[in-house]
């Protein structure tokens, strides 16, 4: 690696690290003020435990040797003595390994206890994002790692499965083992509106997010090459613009408003499609991608919430489940000499059907499993009255904005 | 002397100032407030939810005014809120047996005005 | 007429609401408020720092009934705020002399409800 | 049994409480409040451009008290919030016919104190 | 372009998005709560607008071929066939054209309708916005498809005419047809103050303008030099310096007030000031360039709300129009060699002068013959009750701090 | 210095610049709301004398040419004419230079005159952080212009004791001549909990801290290298999440709540404690050692709100000053051949004791008899009346969130 590539590592990774606070700040303005707090400390939690996983154990499982491509092993991390070259690549590494388990928050807002929060992400780091890692990203670092499904030819550069659908998964798990926020469903099982509390925090929120992406698909460059670059930028640009308007024009036409919320998770819907495969999505295709991502997550918000009946406050199941298993079947599409319209038959289409389908159910049936221990050993929501006061006031013991006049009807 | 106090909608205060301006009431009180009147069992529709709109934003306004100015007040709010739609709103007339300005101690009829 | 002014946990809102619905008391107004009551001189742990905590937060419920739905309408507050705990709350019934509907001008017990 | 309404300067409320706990009155209820008295057509300099300040910050007092209280408790309200300026506040006091405490049930002057 | 060159350009790029945060979040926290979303609503759409007429059209009359100098071919830009070496130079001419319509938000802020809002962004970005980068910065890509501005000798490096006079006559347009916010004029025709709801929000949108700002300047480096980038940060750093002096200080004498938002104003018009030749001031001069720059807005804001009687409620026809225009006349003043003070005579002075009086009366006569239309056929205001309720409720179904209680009086 | 190099320090230099920002926020957000514009507008100040202090006095007291090492000759500094290839290592030190009064923030809050901050800000920029940074870094630029405590072998790489303590000092000198908030502390001489209006915005506070940091660690580098700069982030990194650990759990187990202000605080304990030798401080070093800094600063927080009786609304003194101190011991027990733990004996920790002490003792010093005679001419407070309306509205005539309803009791 020239210092000009690690330099660029380095960019990628604050990058990275900035979509954490990015995503945080989009899930608590969508949601209500009185556990705005929570969500902040679940946020920095997350990254204090993923931390000190990633180099206790989840490096070594995730990009240790392995023969058989399932874990790795953790022999050399605990003492953190990496080759000096590899830092800023792992480092990135850890910036995305980190990126996981804060997305599943927006499924898991308003009514999930501290303490489990922390075992939840203790679980995510130790098992399913080591080993999703592995089977799928497990070469980066030693070529000889390789996971399994990347050996069967799964295709997932930047982490449209590795990242989004497993934290979708997570996050379907955690709602539906947790239940819905108190007053979400009525008695007649019809929803009810929660609206978000500070929408110019999901904006800026949105802010970070798109401007940290290109970098984020820039990171998994093997070297800095400008053209990449720049080229990576342009997709993640026009996929945001497309899942804006492939968001906001159905919104509009079902309720006669410009919705805000719809439009934002449009964006975020266009750059998570566009993840396993920003390279084969060349001119405007980037446009159309996210247009369909846009309006994907319009209609799976609805379904969620509507049919389904699924508490998913900031839309994390749609955006990085629903979204992210569309955008993982890209590369079967699009990849160029074995996408479907590239001339590749369906081979490739099956191998990310069933690669992504693995990593869902791997994710979710996991963290499902693990969170009814959880609920049967200890209760993993908080009391009906505190989750109405609000977890900040139970369990953080003040409020988001103490003084500030809130009259909130639900 | 009497407390009148009126639940108005949010976008009409400052007519209902202006009028009660015009009949030289200068003194009031204002307050934030929820409330459901006709508009009781309303839903809306909001981001493809029907919700049940309970509590819709008001406007609650008291004012404390000698008895001879019961009746211009109350129909200058009407005059400034009256919109002939649902929520409009609503004046409710009480009582006030005695009313102290702080500033000078004043009682009565002297301090209301 | 009355006015029935009540003070009660935030939380117990929806619970007084439905009980108000179940004896057709749906017009009412809602505000913000901070009150301290038997808690007078309550404390509490704030960081560490034991905090004279002297203003908690209520609900204020504003509802004007005519005089034969009086007792009704304090049961149904009743019923739904109580819990049994310090805070739960108080009901104050004060006197309306009259009353208008903004919208149509309608006075007195027709407009009330 | 009266309740006794008060609006006074923000930054006044806690000599108020501290003057109202001295007379042993305990228990209120707070609001925040925007209102206009004597300053009714008083202007303002914001940012260069004089403005017509209309409603100013106050804060709203309730304190429900038995009648032999009633006196006390304004002289007390007047003592803390007084400081000889236009804007100082007024008090208003009003009958109460019934009072219940939610949590026992009690009524009227035992439930008010 | 060395590997160098292109990363410091994508930096750069990243930067200039920045600054449309930083825009509209100074905007948003000077003008009222009840169109927070409005604002960031109408600020995505924009950028997605932008981007897609920047590829479809907007590229080629700005950049493509043109032996007249009014405007180029958009012949090659349909496909998004680049060459692969000027896409990182693309996307950053993209990124500043991106923020030019973004900018009249301050003058348009809480009466204007989105779809109103969609055919203004859509205008200036097929012809107001690609017209004038040619016909000063035509060259930017192929140095034979220079402007006519530009054969003249019109100099404007980071656009003091180019971005921000365009953009403050556009301004100026759209609040004349639009006419002010309800409140805003009493009947006898004197300002009301309206005071913004959130100046955090706006001060941390200016630490992203004072953040972004030196890479403004340093984007349009033909190549990256260590010397020069530090030199413009300087620059920009001394003038953001004056213009918060320079404006505070005279508020301070009007008002015996240290006013926040006139401040912001000036370390706003500190940086823009210095836009047309950043190159060319040297020592302390940048400094009290900024501080003329920063009394300047303080004396243009009230002049425009008291005297002109404008509704511009950031003041963007202040900081951008006529603070930009004093820039555009340094170069005239200062640039070595041809500047009035540097030997020059009156010649470049007049060019500069001719030069921004035409990008200026293009901008302000087109956008407001467009907008004279639009408000003749569909009309372009909010009805009163929605305006008074707030553009958020109105047009996008929802409050920005849902549950606040919030109370204006006007 | 090659173009990387400079680059890097480009970003550096960008990245402590916000650094100002994510003070700003972290303060503003457990303090108040009425004073929020004034903190803002303080910084912004404090940012404006200091550029110029910098540039007319400052670079060349800390770092021109010095026999003694006690304060350098600022003579060529006042034409601003640096030696072009050395101007991104001056405006990296411009921008440490700048942070240092604007911590002290988080002790003054809520109570202190504007023209008394301006004073306030002058003083320290002429006279404390130049003298101080040339005791320590005065042959950054010049390597014969080395201070008087450097050549005594003290060792404050990226100033845990040049920055922190200093800043602490100071932070305490303010706090103890201006007396605690209005409110503070009752007439039984107990503390009264003040608590924050806008704990996200501490949050974002927050996270422009950790991701600055690794930069301002990595821009006291003498040139590029990606391996000492992952270095760096990594014990950046491990630092914080010790730091959010080692004030998280004592504190749950004094309050039983999860405490989101002193988990805060520790995370940022944890950045500060490694400031004086990053670079000896390997494996999970770095964590463990931020574990005691997050320690120290609940207990520090707690003995000076309660023992001493200290009204710091931030913590300044606390985190900045005593974890600060305690970081600056480091480099005598940790260096590589000079700590104690690494076989040097008590030679370099009575050198680090006593360099520390001396930093501590002149900011202090000086500072608080500085503000003594301001006290004693002019009065350094707000009227009680001013202070309890606050400062927003009698200094700066507005408030900075007008319409939202606030109800604060204290
Ligand atoms: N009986 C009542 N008690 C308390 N508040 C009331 C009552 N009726 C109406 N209000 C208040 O007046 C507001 C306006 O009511 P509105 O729906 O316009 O009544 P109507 O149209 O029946 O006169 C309500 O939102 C509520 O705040
Ligand atoms: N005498 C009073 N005057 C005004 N408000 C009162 C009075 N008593 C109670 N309240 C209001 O009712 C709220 C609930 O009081 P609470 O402590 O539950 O009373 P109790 O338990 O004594 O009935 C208080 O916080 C206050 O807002
Ligand atoms: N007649 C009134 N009706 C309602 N509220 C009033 C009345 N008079 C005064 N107030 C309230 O009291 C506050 C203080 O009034 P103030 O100007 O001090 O009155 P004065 O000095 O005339 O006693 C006002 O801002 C308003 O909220």
């Amino acid at each position: 690696m020239t210092a000009i590539d690690s330099m660029y590592l380095l960019l990628t990774t604050a990058a990275v690290f900035s979509l954490q606070a990015g995503f945080l700040l989009s899930i608590t303005g969508v949601t209500r003020a009185h556990h705005a707090i929570a969500l902040f400390l679940k946020t920095f939690a997350t990254a204090g435990i993923g931390v000190i996983a990633f180099f206790a154990i989840g490096y070594g499982l995730a990009f240790g040797p392995s023969a058989h491509g399932v874990f790795g092993t953790p022999h050399f991390s605990l003492r953190l003595a990496f080759p000096e070259s590899q830092l800023p690549r792992i480092l990135f590494l850890l910036s995305v390994f980190l990126l996981v388990p804060v997305i599943p928050l927006g499924a898991m807002a308003g009514r999930i206890r501290f303490p489990i929060h922390l075992a939840y992400a203790a679980f995510a780091f130790l098992l399913i994002v080591p080993l999703s890692f592995k089977w799928v990203w497990g070469s980066a670092i030693d070529p000889l790692a390789a996971g399994w499904l990347q050996k069967w030819g799964f295709l997932d550069r930047s982490g449209a499965a590795v990242v989004h659908v497993v934290a979708g998964a997570m996050a379907l798990a955690a709602s539906l083992v947790a239940g819905p926020r108190l007053g979400k469903y009525g008695a007649d099982r019809k929803p009810r509106a929660m609206p978000g509390h500070h929408l110019p925090l999901s904006g800026i929120g949105m802010f970070l997010l798109i401007g940290g992406w290109p970098f984020f698909l820039g990171g998994f460059e093997p070297s800095f090459s400008a053209a990449h670059s720049a080229q990576l930028a342009l997709v993640a640009i026009l996929a945001a613009c497309g899942g804006f308007f492939g968001a906001l024009i159905p919104a509009w036409f079902a309720t006669r408003k410009f919705d805000a919320p719809f439009a934002l998770n449009g964006i975020l819907a266009g750059l998570v499609v566009v993840c396993a495969c920003p390279e084969s999505l060349g001119g405007w295709r980037p446009l159309l991608v996210g247009m369909g991502a846009g309006a994907l997550v319009f209609g799976g918000i609805l379904f969620i919430e509507m049919v389904a009946r699924i508490d998913d406050p900031a839309g994390a199941i749609s955006v990085h489940g629903i979204v992210g298993a569309f955008g993982a079947l890209l590369p079967g599409i699009l990849h160029p000499g074995a996408g479907l319209l590239r001339g590749g038959g369906f081979h490739q289409i099956l191998i990310q059907a069933a690669g992504t389908a693995v990593l869902a159910l791997f994710a979710f049936a996991s963290m499902w499993a693990f969170l009814r221990l959880l609920k049967a050993l200890f209760g993993i929501r908080a009391r009906p009255v505190e989750e109405l006061r609000g977890l900040d006031l139970s369990e953080h013991g003040m409020e988001a904005y103490s003084g500030f006049q809130i009259f909130d009807q639900h | 002397m009497k407390m009148i106090t009126a639940y108005i909608q949010p976008e009409k205060l400052d007519d209902v100032k202006r009028e009660l301006f015009l009949v030289d009431v200068r003194k009031m009180s204002v307050t934030n407030a929820h409330g459901c009147g006709q508009q009781g069992g309303y839903t809306e529709n909001y981001r493809g939810v029907m919700q049940e709109v309970r509590l819709l934003k008001k406007i609650r306004l008291d004012v404390a005014v000698n008895d001879h100015f019961v009746q211009a007040t109350v129909d200058a709010i009407i005059r400034g809120a009256r919109t002939g739609n649902i929520g409009d709103g609503k004046i409710f007339v009480m009582p006030i047996e005695q009313c102290y300005r702080i500033r000078t101690g004043e009682q009565g009829g002297d301090a209301i005005g």
